[in-house]
């Protein structure tokens, strides 16, 4: 069915080393099809030595993102009629980490603020122990699970002009990895996550403009979860217990 | 002072703000029926204590508030880091605080 | 071209490849059994924790966690699944580790798995288990654990070989041990040689070799061919387990292949051909519910019978149980499907069989140790556990269980190793070489050549065998394996050349190809995911073998080894007398 | 690469930000013209009849307008931040831009 036969695709290239230089393709339409399969035509048809990253194909994995016409997608669950600008579409590496080479960026400041978040468990059992009984409709419970299908694909930082203006911001992500935690009856060291979103680039440096919840791809809202962390500083600072 | 504090006195000296604001406009819809005149600004506010504390707390809230704003500002967009835009942020601050000062002792006084 | 001089030489004591549930756990345990000061390096193809199947478990993972499930029970179920072929020490152990595993997972990596009202961890029954048993998150599981793992990982000081493609495992001179593994560090398309003093090897196997296929397109049986270079023994290989709802969608589109949810069939989903008629009842007895297996039979069959190119699959239809509901209901799966343009819940979506999982793997015992002294093999690359037949839930059980014994034994077994071993530089050479074959050829597409070995092994090597069609198979496979030898990559720049890698990928996959068709004919009956139309019997239980392959003098030789009933023999069970035979509603 | 972005969050971030760095510039000046009352009212007078001005008047009209879309926008976002609300935060920005332009156009009408 599709009224077009061919689609106009221009992708940005380049690496660290070279500035990202427009390239465009006569990529053949079908019905179904997303960005990542035309990304995937051209690589495996056209030119041998386009670069780009995906792993599970099916919106799990979160390796596949880029910019599709200024947006930042998961591109394997990215139909191409959701994007298709008349005939044509863009195609970029994603804004605010460093281009590897072509449409492939280096996700590593991505969880290395992550880790910077202390987006990790504190244990309080060990594997000897049972499993600690959890109320699933708590309301903390539920403050945890809005967060916890984070894919980590990067969308929302690069959505967010906090992380383009400022290097040091934790970003979306591993900010509202905090929150789950934060809310997690079996943490440990909640203090410690809080100091760790309190520095230099913490969830205040977060001005709330909700990009991150606009455009990700799973209806997360990092928005909210950053908003409960500055509640929750706010209120550890004037003698509030949780 | 932490990037946390900063935080807590840009919300805090918002929310000092908020009254003075209400006032301010308020005042100005009122008073600007008719054409302002500086008669009638100073008449209704020199010499009057209340106006001075008023104006007073308004200018030191402000003079913190925007200087803190401007700060994450020029970090942002100007790329201005670390103890430089401290620096500028202050003089910033200090400035809009002796400016205010002035213009509250010339109308209160 | 390059010579082993051109190669960048690095150290470890612990080296681990692949970062899927295996991959994790082993180095999180190497961390914590490994004497002070050991360094661990992980290299992996993708990014860490965002490449392999691990992360894309839906279903969830299978543990007897008491309630009236046990151990036994677990593994009689996992013996029986697998047809009496699995190493029933390996599965014994699977079994049991579960348990710890699973409380490691909640209690100290963090993971949070669904809850029932009272605050105890939720168990449902996937088809073929005899008690509620399977914990998950959502239909996310692999999300959760992996997440999970990769945070901790992530905030240790492991060493991070990201976007590092291992092309070789390198022995040492008298080819007794392992010296260490050559890669490519995708990046910058440089090669790099790490001794270790042991090695993991959880690449993950991926039946990917099939025109229709689940894993991430990532796994392509590199670890299995590198073990099959180096001459270590494989079994199972026939053994190929289709999933019997993959999504149809042209072969245009990377869709196409990936799962629709097996919970769609159990909350009553149907199956309708091309005539819109509901045919899984003419096979089997629990019509769409059967096991894996059957279904997959089921949809083939009506397949080949309407044998029509321009609508090859069949249907599944969810919306007799209202649109809505079913949106409610499998809420992922829905807009999985909207956003590539099909309708779950109100319409049909076309589906077909598709290849999913790979029993088969390296010999292994029951402590990942493999016949080469300093290399481990765990997960899905790694043999015996699950037999003919893996069960669902058992899966990443499976790779996390062993994944967490490899980094305890490795950690142990380094403490009486003392020095790293020196490679063999002709081994070593031959790698090199062999990777860069390609670039040395006049540059051509590669994606034909995958498209051939795809159709090929799914004409003659899939859902239903016989012998002539294996036989096919293998000229088909040995022509486009010869194929691949004269097909170019543009070697101008190797920095992150994802064409070489394609070319690698189906090297791989062209390799292992053959020693599943050669497995297959091996196998004269039909056991579990294998099925011979010639054999349909599945033979004496008693008398059961299973398949092994290994490479000798460059030429891959199947054999046949008895299956040891160590634990149970068939027909007698290990449950204690009067348990019934299963705690699971009949649904 | 061009960005796109223009969503009514992030549209009301930049609004809010602009008004900010608006009052910003401004409040010096303010300021300055204030203290003229201190040596000399009749400068004051003659700047304040300026005001009369049309021109003027749209300015004033600008900066009322920047306050009172700061304001809003300030106390939506506090409120967001401190108080444990959800979801509609959007119509709360919306509410917020529509109040100032209530009050600065009530502003302009008085003033006219
Ligand atoms: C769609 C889907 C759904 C599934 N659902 C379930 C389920 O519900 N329950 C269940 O029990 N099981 C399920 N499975 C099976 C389960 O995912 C696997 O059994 C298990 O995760 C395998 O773990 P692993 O660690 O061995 O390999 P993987 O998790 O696949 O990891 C392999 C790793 O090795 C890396 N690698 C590959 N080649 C190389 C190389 N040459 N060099 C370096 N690194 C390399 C990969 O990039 C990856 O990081 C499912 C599988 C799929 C595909
Ligand atoms: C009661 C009135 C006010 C309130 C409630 C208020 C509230 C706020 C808040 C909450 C912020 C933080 C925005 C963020 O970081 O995301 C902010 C920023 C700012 N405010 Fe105000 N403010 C008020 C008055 C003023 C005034 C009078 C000025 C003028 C000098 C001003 C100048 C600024 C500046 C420059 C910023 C920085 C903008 C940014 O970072 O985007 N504010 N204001
Ligand atoms: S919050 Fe959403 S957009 Fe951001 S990383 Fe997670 S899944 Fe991606
Ligand atoms: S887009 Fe950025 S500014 Fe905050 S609300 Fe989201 S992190
Ligand atoms: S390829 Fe995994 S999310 Fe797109």
């Amino acid at each position: 069915m599709p009224e077009r036969d061919h689609l106009t695709v221009t992708v940005l290239r380049g690496g660290p080393d070279a500035p990202l230089q427009p390239q465009t393709f006569e990529v053949p339409a079908y019905d179904n099809q997303t960005v990542l399969d035309v990304v995937s035509w051209i690589q495996q048809n056209a030119d041998p030595t386009l670069t780009y990253r995906f792993a599970c194909r099916v919106g799990m994995c979160g390796s596949c993102a880029m910019m599709v016409n200024g947006v930042p997608r998961w591109t394997c669950r990215t139909h191409v009629s959701k994007v298709l600008d008349g005939n044509t579409m863009e195609v970029g590496p994603l804004r605010n980490l460093p281009v590897i080479k072509d449409l492939a960026a280096d996700m590593d400041p991505f969880f290395d603020k992550w880790v910077a978040a202390e987006g990790r468990h504190h244990p309080t059992r060990s594997r000897d122990e049972a499993i600690a009984p959890i109320d699933p409709v708590a309301e903390e419970r539920q403050a945890a699970n809005a967060g916890i299908e984070c894919i980590n694909c990067s969308v929302c930082y690069s959505a967010c002009d906090t992380v383009a203006g400022n290097p040091d911001y934790l970003g979306p992500a591993a900010l509202q990895r905090a929150w789950t935690l934060y809310n997690d009856a079996k943490d440990a060291d909640r203090d410690a996550i809080l100091d760790a979103v309190s520095g230099q680039g913490g969830c205040h440096s977060c001005h709330s403009m909700g990009s991150c919840t606009a455009y990700c791809p799973n209806e997360l809202d990092p928005l909210s979860a950053i908003a409960g962390l500055k509640r929750a500083t706010a209120k550890r600072f004037f003698g509030g217990r949780k | 002072m932490s990037e946390f504090h900063l935080y807590m006195a840009q919300r805090l000296s918002a929310l000092v703000m908020a009254p003075f604001v209400i006032v301010h406009i308020g005042v100005m819809i009122y008073a600007i029926q008719g054409g302002l005149s500086a008669a009638e600004i100073l008449g209704r506010t020199q010499g009057s204590a209340f106006w001075f504390a008023f104006y007073g707390l308004f200018v030191v809230a402000v003079s913190i508030h925007a200087a803190i704003g401007l700060r994450t500002i020029l970090g942002e967009w100007a790329g201005l880091r670390g103890g430089a835009r401290d620096a500028v942020s202050a003089v910033i601050g200090l400035g809009l605080l002796a400016l205010g000062a002035q213009a509250v002792w010339a109308v209160t006084a | 071209m390059f010579s082993t001089k051109d190669i960048d030489r690095h150290d470890t004591d612990i080296l681990i490849l692949g970062t899927g549930g295996a991959g994790m756990f082993a180095a999180l345990h190497a961390m914590q059994s490994a004497p002070e000061g050991t360094k661990v390096t992980i290299a992996v193809k993708g990014l860490i924790g965002k490449c392999g199947c691990t992360r894309m478990v839906q279903g969830g993972y299978n543990v007897a966690l008491g309630g009236g499930d046990s151990v036994e029970r677990h593994f009689m179920d996992t013996i029986q699944g697998g047809k009496w072929l699995p190493n029933q020490d390996m599965a014994w152990r699977l079994c049991e580790q579960a348990v710890v595993r699973i409380r490691e997972l909640e209690n100290e990596i963090g993971c949070f798995f669904d809850r029932n009202a009272d605050g105890t961890l939720h168990q449902k029954a996937f088809a073929g288990q005899t008690a509620d048993r399977t914990v998950h998150k959502g239909d996310l599981t692999g999300i959760e654990i992996i997440n999970r793992l990769m945070e901790q990982v992530l905030s240790r000081p492991v060493e991070k070989l990201q976007e590092h493609r291992a092309i070789g495992l390198i022995p040492t001179k008298d080819g007794s041990a392992l010296a260490g593994v050559l890669m490519i560090d995708m990046r910058t398309g440089r090669f790099r040689f790490v001794r270790a003093k042991t090695v993991l090897m959880a690449t993950g196997g991926g039946p990917t070799m099939y025109k229709y296929h689940t894993p991430s397109g990532d796994k392509t049986m590199d670890g299995l061919a590198m073990a099959l270079r180096v001459g270590l023994p494989l079994r199972d290989m026939e053994m190929v387990q289709f999933h019997p709802t993959g999504l149809l969608a042209g072969d245009h589109t990377r869709m196409t292949g990936t799962v629709l949810e097996e919970g769609l069939r159990g909350a009553g989903g149907q199956l309708v051909n091309h005539s819109g008629q509901r045919f899984m009842f003419d096979y089997d007895a629990k019509g769409e519910r059967a096991t894996r297996d059957v279904v997959s039979r089921g949809i083939y069959a009506e397949m080949r019978k309407n044998n029509n190119p321009e609508q090859e699959g069949v249907f599944i239809s969810m919306s007799h149980l209202g649109p809505d509901m079913v949106r409610e209901k499998f809420k992922g799966m829905v807009k999985r499907c909207a956003d590539c343009g099909f309708d779950l819940a109100g319409g049909l979506v076309e589906v077909v069989p598709t290849a999913h999982y790979f029993m088969g793997g390296v010999v292994v015992d029951v402590d990942t140790r493999t016949a080469m002294e300093g290399l481990y093999v765990a997960g899905e690359d790694a043999g015996g556990a699950h037999g003919s037949n893996r069960l669902g839930g058992n899966g990443v059980a499976n790779s996390t269980v062993y994944g967490g014994i490899a980094g305890d034994v490795m950690g142990a077994d380094i403490r009486s190793m003392d020095a790293l071993r020196d490679p063999d530089e002709s081994v070593l050479e031959a790698e090199l070489v062999r990777a860069c074959h390609p670039l040395t050829r006049k540059p051509e597409l590669v994606l034909p050549l995958r498209k051939q070995l795809q159709d090929a092994m799914w004409d003659e090597v899939g859902v239903m065998r016989t012998k002539a069609g294996l036989k096919r198979g293998l000229d088909r496979i040995a022509e486009i394996s010869e194929g691949l030898m004269d097909v170019g990559v543009a070697s101008e720049s190797l920095a992150f050349n994802l064409t070489w890698h394609d070319w690698l990928n189906l090297r791989s996959l062209c390799d292992i190809s053959e020693v599943i068709t050669k497995a297959a004919l091996a196998r004269e009956n039909s056991r579990g995911a294998h099925y011979r139309e010639d054999f349909p019997d599945p033979g004496a239980m008693e008398e059961s073998y299973f398949t092994v392959a290994r490479q000798v003098n460059g030429a891959v030789e199947v054999g046949r080894e008895d299956v040891q009933f160590t634990i149970v023999r068939p027909g007698e069970t290990v449950l204690p007398e009067g348990e019934p035979e299963t705690l699971v509603a009949a649904q | 690469m061009k960005v796109a972005r223009a969503h009514p969050l992030w549209l009301a971030y930049l609004l809010h930000r602009l008004s900010g760095l608006g009052l910003a510039l401004f409040l010096p000046l303010h300021f300055w013209v204030l203290s003229y009352a201190l040596n000399d009212a009749a400068k004051l007078d003659a700047f304040l009849t300026l005001t009369e001005m049309p021109l003027v008047k749209l300015a004033e009209f600008g900066l009322v307008f920047l306050l009172a879309v700061h304001f809003f926008g300030g106390l939506r976002l506090i409120a967001l931040e401190w108080l444990p609300w959800s979801a509609p935060q959007k119509t709360w920005a919306a509410a917020a831009v529509a109040g100032s332009f209530l009050v600065s156009t009530t502003f302009l009408l008085q003033a006219i």
